[in-house]
């Protein structure tokens, strides 16, 4: 959760940020637009050893590099309806269809294996957990995904994710490392294959050849995750530490690009303008750091202000910091409880509706040429 | 694969097509971001190693990985703490090695103890300089790669030292069974003729022959130390010139683009 | 991450069971689909104080679903604490909150280990978000507070052998468990929250054939279901009507924003009336 | 002692607005309401009757160790409490108390800033006494808790003439006030009051000593006398 | 965590000056061993090796199980290092220490990666059944140079183990007790030992052999060398430190292998005695089934 990263501010300082940012329009530190992501600079194809490799760095400095390699493997041996066909042979026709079916549905994690490394944190600390977890999540939830890794029915692609953040963890990495990710998967390739039917693999070495995962004429993309967060009635997109501080809930957000998915006979008719079918894969809520911000002291009961109130009657009186107070115009409070329905779905909403940002982030990704 | 050494002996070329004393392609960078203190890029040959340097500043929690000079940032002089993430994508074979790893955690203390020789760690007491380090590719020499951006970086950061610490590797033509006097020593191995012949990484401080770091991991004849040593050694200049040059030109640029003072007497140096 | 405190048996030895799916077998008596109605939650049983060396626990089981082999969810929490930190640790104005959760080995189909997994670390995180918001955490400062759950039985068709994927939606029902038993153990500790907040579970299921429209259920068995298209599972505070933990997990057009909004009311609905429950078992702990 | 137990609350019950009520221990405030934060039985206090009431936490328990203080600094404080606040609202609060929940389990109670609390020293350095708090207010600490009483808290007057060892013994058991929560680890305490102070101390020679000046013991066996930072008894 | 006491100013200064007067505190030439004590235990595979005041025992032990996928036809051949609170109050269990991680590096190294110990013949059945060795070493005391001293007993241990004799009639893998047959040695093919330098002075111009806790201690770097009486460098490690000129280095080295010869030949010396004691009456010869090659 985005607790790990750790902010000083005083609670002044904290009640500052949350009065300017809920003001409408809410003033951010930076000098951003609500939904303005911080400039960055990419590029991909980095590492020839790899399938598939990005680097982003944001305006601040943070960086990450996302590698992608992909092995063979035999599918088989899954607890599955259709073990029938272990070692690929004994095929037997519902054996097939019954596999698509459950490939369909959110498809197999041991496909797909995503590690995430930041500097200074353990690997299995569970805030790395929760990235790599929610990161790969969205890429299962998309079924087509799946069906991409399959190359016969006795044998499918495993993807291997390493996630590298280089810089310093400043902010909540997450956007950094999802766009990474997104961008890795664009770029990478699969070895073309030469074999036929469900007879073992064999692939052309030659890399030109080689066909993209997510093949360029297709409209459809990878996932990408935002992140959101809203103070008071305000949606603040991509918010940096100091923001997250004083947040009043966060949310994760993935959605993805579905232009070419067959099945479910509903996109012809709502197809957008730019022929863009958005997605939503994937909603977590992130602890928002706010909750462990240190409160301020009203006025009033300040007892440096020789309002020695507090002071006596609390006097013989364990658990008397219980007496509470009004929430103090200008004294920051860390927030309680959770959020009203309506932000949340405000929140989910303003990143899907058409030409809102979830579509901005793509495009500004598709701009990237991909090496 | 087996490295056949009998063409080495025929045209005197190896597998690389490289003389026996010749580096491999050494590019490197510094300054590649932003928001660390100091930061550098190095290739050498297909080993890609990545460096970000922060601090010296306050120790902040023991962290994993922690191997170090001083002892928990209570010394009088600042703790060198190295941490070297080797990327799973950075091998051929994908293989994933965890925090834990043995080998990972001896290079992190080689590394640290290298740096702290030459740094001037005395000027900060009680503080902690962070390194680091993102292996993105190896193809042999990865120690060497990681103790020369190290260097960087740390130059990068404008942190006192004495002098470069360049590495480079050293090897010798045929397995240390066949016992002839007549093999060559080669310089800067990459990963098919580290798996193959006996090899050592040498580190020396500045253009002296005084050595920081000897690895050597193979067996080998005692014999053949001495030219092994030699040739490493000298490999070792040769690196340190190379990084000079980077620095002076990133300095250059620098003065050019107006980011730092032109210092008198710049121009002598070079 | 291997686990070094005990001696283990060979990696990859075992492979789970796979019994025989009866429901192919045309007999009368299998019952393969939902029995209950789509906005019925199945019945569950909490009490607290189970645990009287802890200062807070509570157990909460489901009952298991009317398809044969399929099992309900049992768990246990204990909580302890308020205690003092660690000396190692830094001053902190607020509680610490620490969650663990962890399947016993044979809660799951497929044995679980003894050190937690990282699906085990994700559902922790995932309930740690969901008490934060109920805890009023400065009341107890330089304190810190463990909360244990432990995960008897994970609700998994055991009869017929389910592929992997179902596990996500398993984990939705158990955190929604988690998240329940959790807060009535906070309550028995006595530690200050603004609200009793619940945990409920609503999917968009498959209807029975491919060209029906899909439907929404709260409290979804998977196996019960032809397919499931995406679930969301909420935590939720009802007398603020709040909600401290929302994790959606699917495939779902853009386009399709009602069925989203109908999705997480359900998952309001459901919680509700887990809370319900949880209320009453308070109640008559208290009487 | 008007002291009315109405009913059971739950957390998150809502109990009256905040102009009717005082939020006392157990309750928070929401949108100028006031709500049940803790599961047990709900307890107006009037005002009237605020001060003599014993705390509301830790009435559960009856290791009644310093009745009389209560009595006494209770009684001063209520005179503050007058002035400091003239609306004189009933407080509310919700306690869990040990005859209303059946496995009647203690809950635990942190040492508050003003609290006396009874400790015992572990060890005495030039500049401070290391304490364990074991009881606060009226309540056996379940948890252990470390307190740290500074050279400089010990005595109102004189400060710099202080001598820790002058004023403490590891093994004493001392009533001192909590003045600041102090570090991670410890909670600073202060006996500069007269009242506060070593109540229990031996001699080398291991007997029960009896207080015979602000600042002595005496041996009653061998007769000596030690130097201690003597509470005023009653 | 626990930290060692460091020595106070004035011993460094003292031992530092010492040095450079070519003097030790106990007396030592600067490249002179401590008295270098072994001990075989009634049982195979014991050994315990004291210098001076450090003391390490090694146990080697096998048990059959099957190989690694990856290597079919290797056996497991693994050492254990722990370096227990009993050894200094600096170390904990479940978390290696520098020292440790490097102490055990410097054995995998020096034994196992230079293969001394043949692992293809611990292979029974191959991708079935395979010997485990594993050496466990227990750091007793430590009073400096814990790597040779740890070295030697590790060798030690692994040149007096035997394993339980096997034969294969028809696929049928057959164990024999120590009652049946007499057990058989490893398949040993080099004996490699570790000899560690420390370096004082500005320019670590003096070098001094198996150090003491107290010398380690202001020491401004080390190098440890492993060869085998062949003059067959295994490994070498100097991890940093203050630099030496390489010419010193080769010194070192050309020394060290002298060092080397006369531990491999006391530690001959040592077993031949074992096994004369063992063999009462010379029975073994009968006993012993295998041919010798």
């Amino acid at each position: 959760m985005a607790s790990q990263i750790h902010v000083n501010l005083s609670p002044a300082e904290l009640a500052y940020l949350h009065a300017s940012l809920s003001l409408t329009p809410p003033i951010r530190p930076d000098g951003r637009s609500p939904d303005q992501y911080r400039p960055l600079s990419a590029e991909t194809g980095i590492l020839p050893g790899t399938n598939g490799s990005a680097r982003i760095c944001f305006a601040d400095g943070t960086e990450a590099i996302v590698g992608v390699k992909a092995e063979v493997e035999k599918t088989g041996r899954r607890w599955d309806d259709d073990t029938i066909f272990l070692e690929g042979g004994g095929d037997d026709e519902e054996g097939g269809d019954k596999e698509k079916g459950s490939t369909q549905q959110g498809g197999n994690k041991e496909w797909v294996e995503l590690t995430v490394e930041i500097p200074g944190q353990r690997d299995d600390d569970s805030a790395t957990v929760f990235l790599a977890q929610m990161l790969s999540e969205a890429l299962l939830a998309d079924g087509g995904f799946v069906e991409r890794l399959k190359i016969n029915r006795g044998w499918h692609w495993k993807l291997y994710l390493d996630i590298l953040l280089i810089s310093p963890p400043l902010s909540y990495p997450l956007p950094l490392l999802s766009l990474t990710t997104h961008l890795a998967l664009l770029s990478t390739r699969l070895p073309r294959l030469k074999s036929e039917g469900d007879e073992d693999p064999f692939f052309d070495d030659d890399w030109a050849a080689a066909p993209y995962l997510y093949p360029r004429d297709k409209k459809a993309r990878p996932p990408v995750t935002l992140l959101v967060m809203a103070v008071g009635n305000n949606i603040i997109f991509d918010p940096a530490k100091e923001e997250l501080a004083v947040a009043d809930v966060v949310l994760a957000v993935s959605v993805a690009d579905v232009a070419d998915r067959k099945g479910k006979g509903v996109e012809d008719e709502d197809m957008d303008v730019d022929g863009r079918k958005l997605k939503l894969l994937s909603i977590r809520t992130v602890d928002p750091p706010s909750r462990l911000t240190p409160p301020g002291v009203p006025n009033a009961s300040n007892t440096a202000y020789g309002h020695a109130s507090a002071g006596a009657t609390q006097q013989k009186m364990p658990e008397a910091r219980a007496v509470e107070s009004e929430a103090v115009e200008g004294v920051w409070k860390a927030p309680r409880g959770g959020a009203k329905l309506a932000v949340m779905g405000a929140l989910v909403q303003k990143v899907l509706q058409k030409g809102g940002v979830a579509d901005e982030v793509l495009d500004a990704l598709e701009a990237v040429d991909l090496s | 694969m087996p490295l056949d050494t009998s063409t080495y002996s025929l045209a005197l070329l190896r597998v690389d097509g490289r003389r026996w004393n010749e580096l491999r392609r050494l590019h490197a960078q510094i300054r590649t971001q932003a928001a660390a203190d100091g930061s550098s890029y190095l290739e050498m040959g297909h080993t890609k190693v990545m460096c970000v340097v922060t601090g010296p500043s306050e120790p902040g929690p023991r962290r994993g990985g922690g191997i170090g000079g001083g002892a928990g940032g209570q010394s009088k002089d600042a703790e060198v703490v190295v941490n070297i993430v080797i990327a799973g994508f950075s091998s051929v074979d994908r293989k994933r090695r965890g925090r834990g790893d043995k080998r990972t955690q001896e290079m992190q203390s080689t590394v640290a103890n290298a740096l702290a020789a030459s740094l001037h760690t005395h000027l900060f007491p009680h503080s902690q300089i962070n390194v680091s380090l993102h292996v993105l590719s190896q193809d042999g020499s990865l120690l060497a790669a990681l103790i020369n951006a190290a260097t960087l970086a740390c130059v990068d950061a404008g942190i006192p030292m004495t002098d470069y610490v360049a590495a480079c590797t050293a090897g010798s033509t045929s397995t240390y069974a066949a016992n002839d006097e007549s093999a060559d020593p080669l310089l800067d191995l990459n990963h098919q003729e580290e798996q193959e012949l006996p090899s050592l990484t040498v580190a020396t401080l500045g253009d002296s022959d005084r050595v920081v770091v000897l690895v050597c991991e193979s067996r080998v004849q005692i014999s053949r130390l001495e030219g092994m040593l030699a040739v490493g050694v000298d490999g070792c200049k040769q690196v340190r010139e190379l990084l000079d040059r980077v620095v002076r030109e990133k300095g250059q640029r620098m003065i050019l683009e107006g980011t730092v003072e032109k210092g008198t007497g710049l121009n002598d140096l070079d | 991450m291997t686990d070094r405190r005990r001696i283990n048996g060979p990696a990859g030895t075992t492979i789970p069971p796979i019994f025989e799916d009866t429901s192919n077998k045309e007999d009368a008596n299998s019952v393969k689909g939902r029995t209950r109605a789509p906005d019925a939650v199945r019945k569950m049983f909490l009490r607290t104080g189970v645990t009287p060396t802890a200062s807070g626990s509570a157990y909460l089981e489901y009952e298991s679903s009317a398809k044969s082999g399929v099992s309900g969810i049992k768990l246990s929490c204990t909580v302890h604490g308020p205690r003092s930190l660690p000396r190692s640790s830094p001053f902190s104005p607020h509680i610490v909150l620490s969650t663990h959760v962890k399947y016993a080995p044979f809660a799951t189909k497929q044995r679980r280990g003894y050190l937690r997994d990282p699906s085990e670390r994700d559902l922790g995180t995932h309930l740690e978000t969901a008490l934060r918001g109920a805890i009023i955490a400065d009341r107890w400062p330089k304190s810190g507070v463990d909360i244990i759950i432990s995960v008897i039985e994970g609700d998994q068709d055991r009869a017929s052998s389910g592929p992997q994927s179902d596990e996500t939606w398993d984990m939705m029902n158990v955190l929604s468990g988690c998240i329940t038993v959790a807060s009535a153990a906070l309550a028995d500790a006595g530690i200050d929250c603004v609200d009793t907040v619940a945990g409920g579970v609503a999917a968009l299921v498959q209807g029975p054939s491919e060209d029906t429209p899909p439907s929404v259920v709260v409290d979804p068995i998977p196996s019960e279901h032809e397919r499931i298209l995406g679930a969301c599972c909420i935590a939720y505070l009802p007398t603020r009507d709040e909600v401290t933990n929302l994790w959606f997990k699917g495939d779902l057009p853009a386009s399709e924003m009602d069925l989203y909004t109908k999705l997480v009311e359900n998952g309001i609905l459901a919680s509700a009336s887990a809370s319900k429950v949880l209320v009453d078992c308070l109640k008559d702990a208290l009487a | 002692m008007s002291t009315t137990t109405t009913t059971l609350a739950i957390p998150g019950q809502l109990l009256g607005s905040t102009s009717k009520y005082q939020p006392g221990p157990g309750t928070h405030i929401h949108e100028s309401n006031l709500y049940a934060s803790l599961l047990g039985s709900v307890r107006i206090v009037h005002p009237a009757a605020a001060p003599t009431t014993k705390p509301t936490g830790p009435v559960k328990r009856l290791t009644k160790l310093s009745a009389l203080t209560n009595q006494s600094s209770s009684s001063s404080s209520s005179l503050k409490k007058q002035s400091s606040s003239p609306d004189q609202l009933p407080t509310i609060s919700v306690t869990v108390s040990a005859e209303d929940n059946h496995h009647n389990k203690k809950r635990e109670i942190l040492p508050e800033v003003g609290n006396v609390v009874l400790c015992k020293v572990i060890r005495i350095t030039p500049r401070q006494a290391v304490v364990s708090i074991l009881v606060c207010g009226d309540t056996v600490l379940e948890a252990e808790w470390q307190g740290l009483i500074r050279v400089q808290d010990v005595r109102a007057t004189e400060k710099d003439r202080v001598k820790v060892y002058e004023s403490f013994r590891p093994g004493d058991v001392v009533r001192a006030e909590v003045i600041s929560l102090g570090d991670q680890a410890n909670y600073y305490l202060a006996t500069s009051k007269n009242e506060l102070g070593v109540i229990l101390a031996t001699s080398e020679a291991g007997n029960t000593m009896h207080p015979i000046s602000w600042k002595e013991y005496r041996d009653p066996v061998t007769g000596l006398t030690e130097l201690r930072k003597v509470a005023k008894p009653y | 965590m626990p930290r060692e006491a460091e020595p106070s100013l004035n011993e460094k200064q003292f031992v530092i000056q010492a040095l450079q007067e070519n003097l030790r505190l106990d007396g030592r030439e600067l490249e002179q061993y401590r008295p270098l004590e072994l001990t075989l235990g009634d049982q195979y595979g014991v050994a315990d090796a004291t210098l001076g005041k450090t003391r390490v025992l090694a146990k080697a032990s096998a048990e059959l199980t099957v190989p690694y996928t990856d290597r079919p036809l290797d056996g497991i051949f693994t050492i254990a290092t722990e370096l227990s609170p009993m050894t200094s109050p600096a170390f904990e269990l479940n978390r290696p220490t520098e020292t440790e991680v490097l102490l055990s590096r410097l054995l995998e190294k020096t034994v196992r990666r230079s293969n001394a110990l043949d692992t293809e013949s611990l292979c029974l059945i191959a991708g079935q059944k395979c010997w485990s060795v594993r050496v466990d070493v227990h750091v007793l005391s430590h009073d400096g140079n814990l790597i040779d001293a740890a070295c030697f007993a590790v060798v030690s241990a692994l040149r007096h183990f035997k394993k339980p004799d096997t034969s294969m009639e028809g696929g049928v893998l057959t164990v024999y007790t120590a009652a049946e047959r007499e057990p058989v040695p490893l398949s040993w093919l080099h004996s490699p030992f570790c000899v560690t330098w420390s370096f004082y002075g500005e320019q670590g111009e003096i070098a001094v052999l198996d150090a003491t806790w107290l010398e380690e201690q202001v020491r401004v770097g080390s190098c440890t060398i492993s060869l085998n009486r062949h003059g067959e460098i295994c490994q070498i490690s100097k991890l940093g430190g203050t630099p030496v000129e390489a010419v010193a280095l080769l010194q070192c080295s050309a020394v060290s292998l002298t060092k080397v010869k006369e531990f491999s030949t006391y530690l001959d010396e040592k077993l031949a005695e074992d096994a004369k004691r063992r063999n009462k009456g010379g029975l073994l010869a009968e006993l012993s089934a295998e041919n010798d090659r």
